[in-house]
């Protein structure tokens, strides 16, 4: 056995070759002439936005985002645990 | 790959984590350095535990339990952020000046 | 501004496999033919999209009066080249709206489907897509201004990139972060002709809205020529056959709006039956209430006393009720829903989420497509 | 490294499934025939292929080029770990069950970045509530694939198909499965649960999405699915223990099977607004979950 | 065989996640979008964890990618949140003491070489074959109980502290917030500024909500 396990090489070998190979297919569907002005408002339906949307976005589940946080850490300490509980 | 190279890369990235948490003016962008910081410090462990510790699960041990502190800090920091930002509207660390009085 | 022209497909084949794809259509509803439109959704050849940036054609139904038409070049521009516009309208139309100045249009209903087919077959295999309506200029101008060039100023200052940034408004929360204000519609799927909703939000929430009705209600005379040519004027089962029609449009709507597009295709697919009977409203009604979409709404958009839900339930009964009278049966038709007033409706869309605001403003009953009889719409035509 | 290079047929291989079943699914609940279905995704990326990419005012270029193609090397590193039959699997991934878990964990990243990159309000509304969704999801798909492990003794996937030799783990674990299920409809935001793409929001993240780009994201997360079905399937099914046929073949039918159960719910059930599914996921199917684990480790304890 | 034999590869591999590491850290602080820089900061983890990986760490290396992927999404959303100009639409830059942070950056670097290079580490490879994920199972239900323990306790207290400090109650029962809105901007003068304006409800003509298209 190697000291880099095993299944270290595939891994990182399929997810930068698959990484690699989308973004090139992006590159590769060059996807007509750049958008105008008019062609690059938001869509809103017909409507139209006084600002950027890019703001201090409200996403009311701040408390939620924090608890779960501390919740999977918790978790992360099972996944060691649930390969030893039944020995 | 070595135990040498693999503490250098970590002293980077604490530096740079460093760097970071005393210049930037923002509590999270603070936070940020923090983090960063750790993950230095994960790397080193780790490292230490592959090289110098015979794979000691201890070595282990230390490793989550850095990610343990990091999820604490995320928890506690973004929670006094909150808490600061509903009774003061404030995002700096200068603005905490004012907290005193 | 340039008339940009797709660039030639590499391959002949994947053109011709383009060619063949349900065409993706976005629907712009103008006043004058209600949700007549939804019944494009039974037709396999098309596909309808929620979003300007799928569509290769946009179909424009009714007249586009003021601000409509502003809204119609909105529109317009944003679909990807290659593009087209058709038109369904009367041919007593005389005003013209800019998007559509070079439409290609459709007087009939039932020649839709084969209109769309034909105008994407024609741009995919290499016709002229429809140049920009709009002058090619940012939303202000920007370039060469502020600090660094950006149009910006300081932190939050001036008009990065030709658009202002959203600046801090209380909130029930008691967060005071970042407050959108927009116009939604009118052309957002679901909305009903006209509908424009001016929302201010935070984050997904709505803070304060108001309802505008663009080019007023209905703007004039109900010409529907699908109604008009199915009601034989005066006749009792043909003004019931109309409303049963009226109401499945409606479910075909909100069954879109709710993601459940195969059910939208049924209500469609039995709104545009002439011989459809009350049973097949009825299998229509099960097959909603087991997607479980009424209930899903039944708390949603309480306006007038009744819920998403129930309207959609509603809906669905008084389209089997009319189908069973249009066929000369005693199907009990219970009362169309009171339309709403714009300011009751605005109230009521204060402290919603984006979703359920979107599903109250697409389900209230809208005066504009409160069937009338034929005989005095056409009356009343110019 | 050939098994390396078999993992790009496989993404196109279940994307292209992934696409079929949810056609047929709807066609059969619009009621209309099955024909030419076959075809069909083909048109539809041919007609993505000759459309104009649009962008808007001002977009995080980077990100946007980026979160399509994150989503398709997660669904390659997703169907690499699956085992396809004895022995026959591309990453053999000692902590495979983590690695999935931090799959779901970038999958959710990616389609945030993807809401967030447009600068457009609909994308951003549907980044957000996607997030939350996703990330109760999350902690059920922990608690869900930690059982699978229990009976197992590791963390590898290739012990859990072993494991299940004599009996699946949609058995042992009744509960397992629709949860798993649940969590891959709400990860990959496909319908009934697709919160990231939300018909109220015009089409939500991608909202603003057109031609190659608009393809590459709903191909990446078809890809996705086909991923999420052939892990249930492993993990559930018994992967390619089965009688008379090889083990390939049960893999394709298992997973053909869950891909058809996933497309019939999408066009049979209405959604979940994102906040009633935070909140049940948390009141109602996170104790679900806790359950699963418990008579999990109750059984493999037997 | 030890880890100081691993194949060139293996070698190559590290130095290249290394230097990505160290890269995407720098650019955290180097970036005008909020969001970028969180994502960024995920970059660096993401490659520290392939290099821990590479280490031999099967488990830690993808349990720091699982951990901080969520981290650093939870991360960019209160950062979008809490920052004013989160997406840097303006470039924008906001920091203090930077020669002070400079000099204990590097300082903390060269403190952290000169341990590395001149440090006496034992040379005890990691063991090749062992199942490091059973003996970190083992050692987390064995001799470390107290340990996972404490961080469980501690974990919970950070759930409470952290509903309790941002939910809006406060622990006295009524709003946290009561009279501590912000102020109008302007003394006495219109709460909403440039492009939010309030529209009267209904009654709303002409182009009101959108910036003006000229």
């Amino acid at each position: 056995m190697a000291a880099v396990p095993d299944a270290i090489a595939p891994l990182l070998a399929v997810a930068g070759l698959a990484l690699a190979g989308a973004l090139v297919a992006r590159w590769w569907c060059l996807g007509g002439p750049p958008p105008t002005w008019p062609q690059r408002a938001p869509v809103l339906g017909g409507g139209a936005m006084a600002t950027h949307a890019w703001s201090r976005y409200h996403a009311r589940y701040f408390p939620m985002t924090l608890v779960f946080v501390a919740f999977e850490m918790e978790m992360m300490f099972m996944y060691p645990w649930a390969v030893v509980f039944v020995r | 790959m070595s135990l040498e190279g693999a503490l250098v890369v970590a002293a980077a990235l604490v530096g740079l984590g460093l760097w970071g948490a005393l210049s930037q003016q923002s509590i999270v962008m603070v936070l940020m350095g923090v983090e960063l910081m750790v993950n230095g410090v994960i790397l080193a462990a780790a490292a230490l535990w592959a090289f110098a510790a015979a794979g000691a699960p201890e070595g282990q041990l230390l490793v989550v339990m850095a990610m343990a502190v990091m999820a604490v800090e995320l928890a506690v920091g973004f929670a006094v952020v909150v808490a600061l930002y509903r009774c003061r509207q404030v995002d700096m660390t200068d603005g905490l000046e004012s907290l005193r009085n | 501004m340039a008339v940009s022209r797709p660039r030639p497909a590499r391959l002949a084949l994947v053109r011709r496999l383009a060619a063949a794809a349900p065409v993706p259509v976005f629907v712009a509803r103008g006043l004058g033919a209600g949700r007549a439109d939804a019944e494009l959704a039974a037709d396999r050849r098309l596909h309808l999209v929620g979003s300007p940036r799928q569509a290769t054609v946009l179909l424009a139904t009714g007249r586009f009066p003021g601000r409509l038409g502003d809204a119609l070049a909105r529109v317009h521009d944003q679909l990807p080249h290659p593009r087209t516009a058709l038109w369904w309208r009367r041919p007593g139309w005389a005003e013209v709206p800019p998007a559509l100045a070079g439409a290609a249009a459709v007087a009939e209903l039932a020649a839709l489907p084969a209109a769309l087919v034909a105008a994407h077959r024609a741009l995919v295999a290499g016709g002229p897509s429809a140049p920009d309506v709009g002058p090619d200029q940012p939303p202000q101008p920007f370039e060469g201004r502020g600090d660094h060039g950006q149009g910006g100023e300081g932190m939050m200052g001036g008009v990065p990139w030709g658009r202002p940034m959203a600046m801090p408004g209380e909130d029930r929360d008691g967060l005071a972060l970042d407050e959108l204000s927009l116009d939604l519609g009118p052309f957002q799927p679901g909305f009903p002709p006209g509908l424009v909703a001016h929302l201010r939000l935070q984050g997904e929430v709505v803070v304060e809205a108001g309802v505008e009705r663009a080019g007023g209600v209905d703007g004039g005379p109900a010409v529907d020529p699908v109604t008009e040519r199915l009601g034989e004027p005066g006749s009792p089962g043909g003004r019931a056959r109309a409303e049963a029609r009226a109401e499945l449009r409606r479910v075909a709507d909100l069954c879109r709006l709710g993601g459940l597009g195969p059910l939208a295709a049924r209500a469609a697919a039995v709104a545009a039956d002439p011989g459809a009977r009350a049973v097949d409203a009825a299998r229509l009604a099960a097959a909603v209430r087991r997607s479980r979409l009424p209930a899903r709404w039944a708390g949603v958009g309480r306006v007038g006393g009744i819920g998403a839900g129930d309207r959609l339930a509603l809906a669905l009964a008084r389209a089997e009720g009319a189908l069973a009278r249009a066929d000369g049966g005693a199907g009990t038709l219970p009362p169309a829903p009171a339309t709403v007033d714009p300011d009751e409706l605005a109230g009521a869309l204060a402290g919603l989420d984006w979703g359920d605001a979107v599903v109250t403003l697409a389900s209230v009953p809208d005066p504009s497509e409160a069937p009338r009889p034929a005989a005095a719409a056409a009356s009343r035509a110019p | 490294m050939t098994r390396v290079l078999a993992v790009g047929p496989l993404v196109v291989a279940g994307a292209y499934a992934a696409a079929v079943a949810r056609l047929a699914a709807a066609s059969a609940a619009a009621g209309h025939g099955l024909r030419g279905l076959a075809a069909e995704p083909l048109r539809r990326a041919a007609l993505a292929l000759v459309q104009q990419r649009l962008a808007t005012e001002r977009p995080d270029a980077a990100s946007r080029a980026l979160a399509p193609a994150v989503v398709a090397a997660l669904a390659a590193v997703g169907l690499a770990l699956v085992p396809l039959s004895r022995g026959w699997v591309v990453v053999d991934a000692g902590a495979g069950i983590v690695v999935w878990g931090s799959l779901e964990a970038l999958a959710i990243a990616a389609v945030y970045l993807h809401g967030w990159s447009a600068n457009s309000l609909q994308p951003l509304v549907a980044a957000y509530r996607f997030t939350a969704a996703g990330l109760t999801l999350l902690l059920l798909s922990m608690f869900v694939l930690i059982g699978v492990a229990l009976p197992a003794q590791s963390l590898r996937l290739a012990d859990v198909v072993d494991a299940q030799a004599g009996l699946w783990n949609v058995l042992r674990q009744p509960l397992g499965l629709p949860l798993f299920l649940v969590v891959a409809l709400g990860i990959t935001s496909w319908p009934p649960l697709d919160l990231a793409g939300g018909a109220d929001l015009a089409g939500g993240t991608a909202a603003e999405a057109s031609g190659p780009g608009r393809l590459a994201w709903t191909a990446a997360r078809a890809a996705l699915l086909a991923a999420f079905a052939a892990m249930g399937a492993a993990a559930f099914l018994g992967g390619w223990h089965g009688p008379w046929l090889p083990g390939p073949a049960w893999m394709a039918v298992k997973t053909a099977a869950l891909l058809a159960v996933l497309a019939a719910a999408g066009v049979r059930l209405a959604g979940l607004r994102a906040e009633a599914l935070v909140a049940r996921g948390w009141t109602v199917l996170l104790p679900l979950a806790f359950a699963d684990l418990a008579m999990a480790g109750l059984v493999a304890q037997l | 065989m030890t880890p100081d034999q691993a194949p060139a590869w293996a070698d190559v591999g590290f130095w290249v996640f290394a230097l990505a590491a160290v890269a995407t850290g720098y650019r955290v602080f180097r970036t005008d979008s909020m969001v970028r820089s969180a994502f960024l900061l995920l970059a660096s983890f993401l490659n520290v964890g392939a290099v821990v990986l590479l280490l031999g760490g099967r488990y830690l290396g993808v349990a720091l990618v699982f951990m901080m992927t969520v981290e650093m999404t939870v991360m960019a959303i209160f950062m979008v949140a809490f920052m004013m100009n989160p997406a840097g639409l303006n470039p924008m830059s906001m920091v203090h003491q930077p020669r002070l942070a400079v000099v204990a950056g590097a300082g903390a670097f060269g403190g952290g070489v000169l341990l590395a290079l001149l440090g006496e580490f034992p040379d005890r490879p990691r063991r090749a074959g062992a199942d490091v994920i059973a003996a970190l199972g083992s050692q987390l239900l064995g001799r470390s109980m107290l340990v996972f323990e404490t961080v469980g306790v501690t974990l919970l207290a950070a759930m409470v502290g952290a509903v309790a400090l941002s939910s809006r109650r406060s622990r006295f029962g009524g709003p946290a917030d009561e009279g501590s809105l912000p102020p109008p901007l302007e003394p006495g003068g219109d709460r909403y500024p440039a492009g939010v304006v309030p529209e009267p409800a209904g009654g709303h003509g002409g182009h009101g909500g959108h910036g003006g298209h000229q």
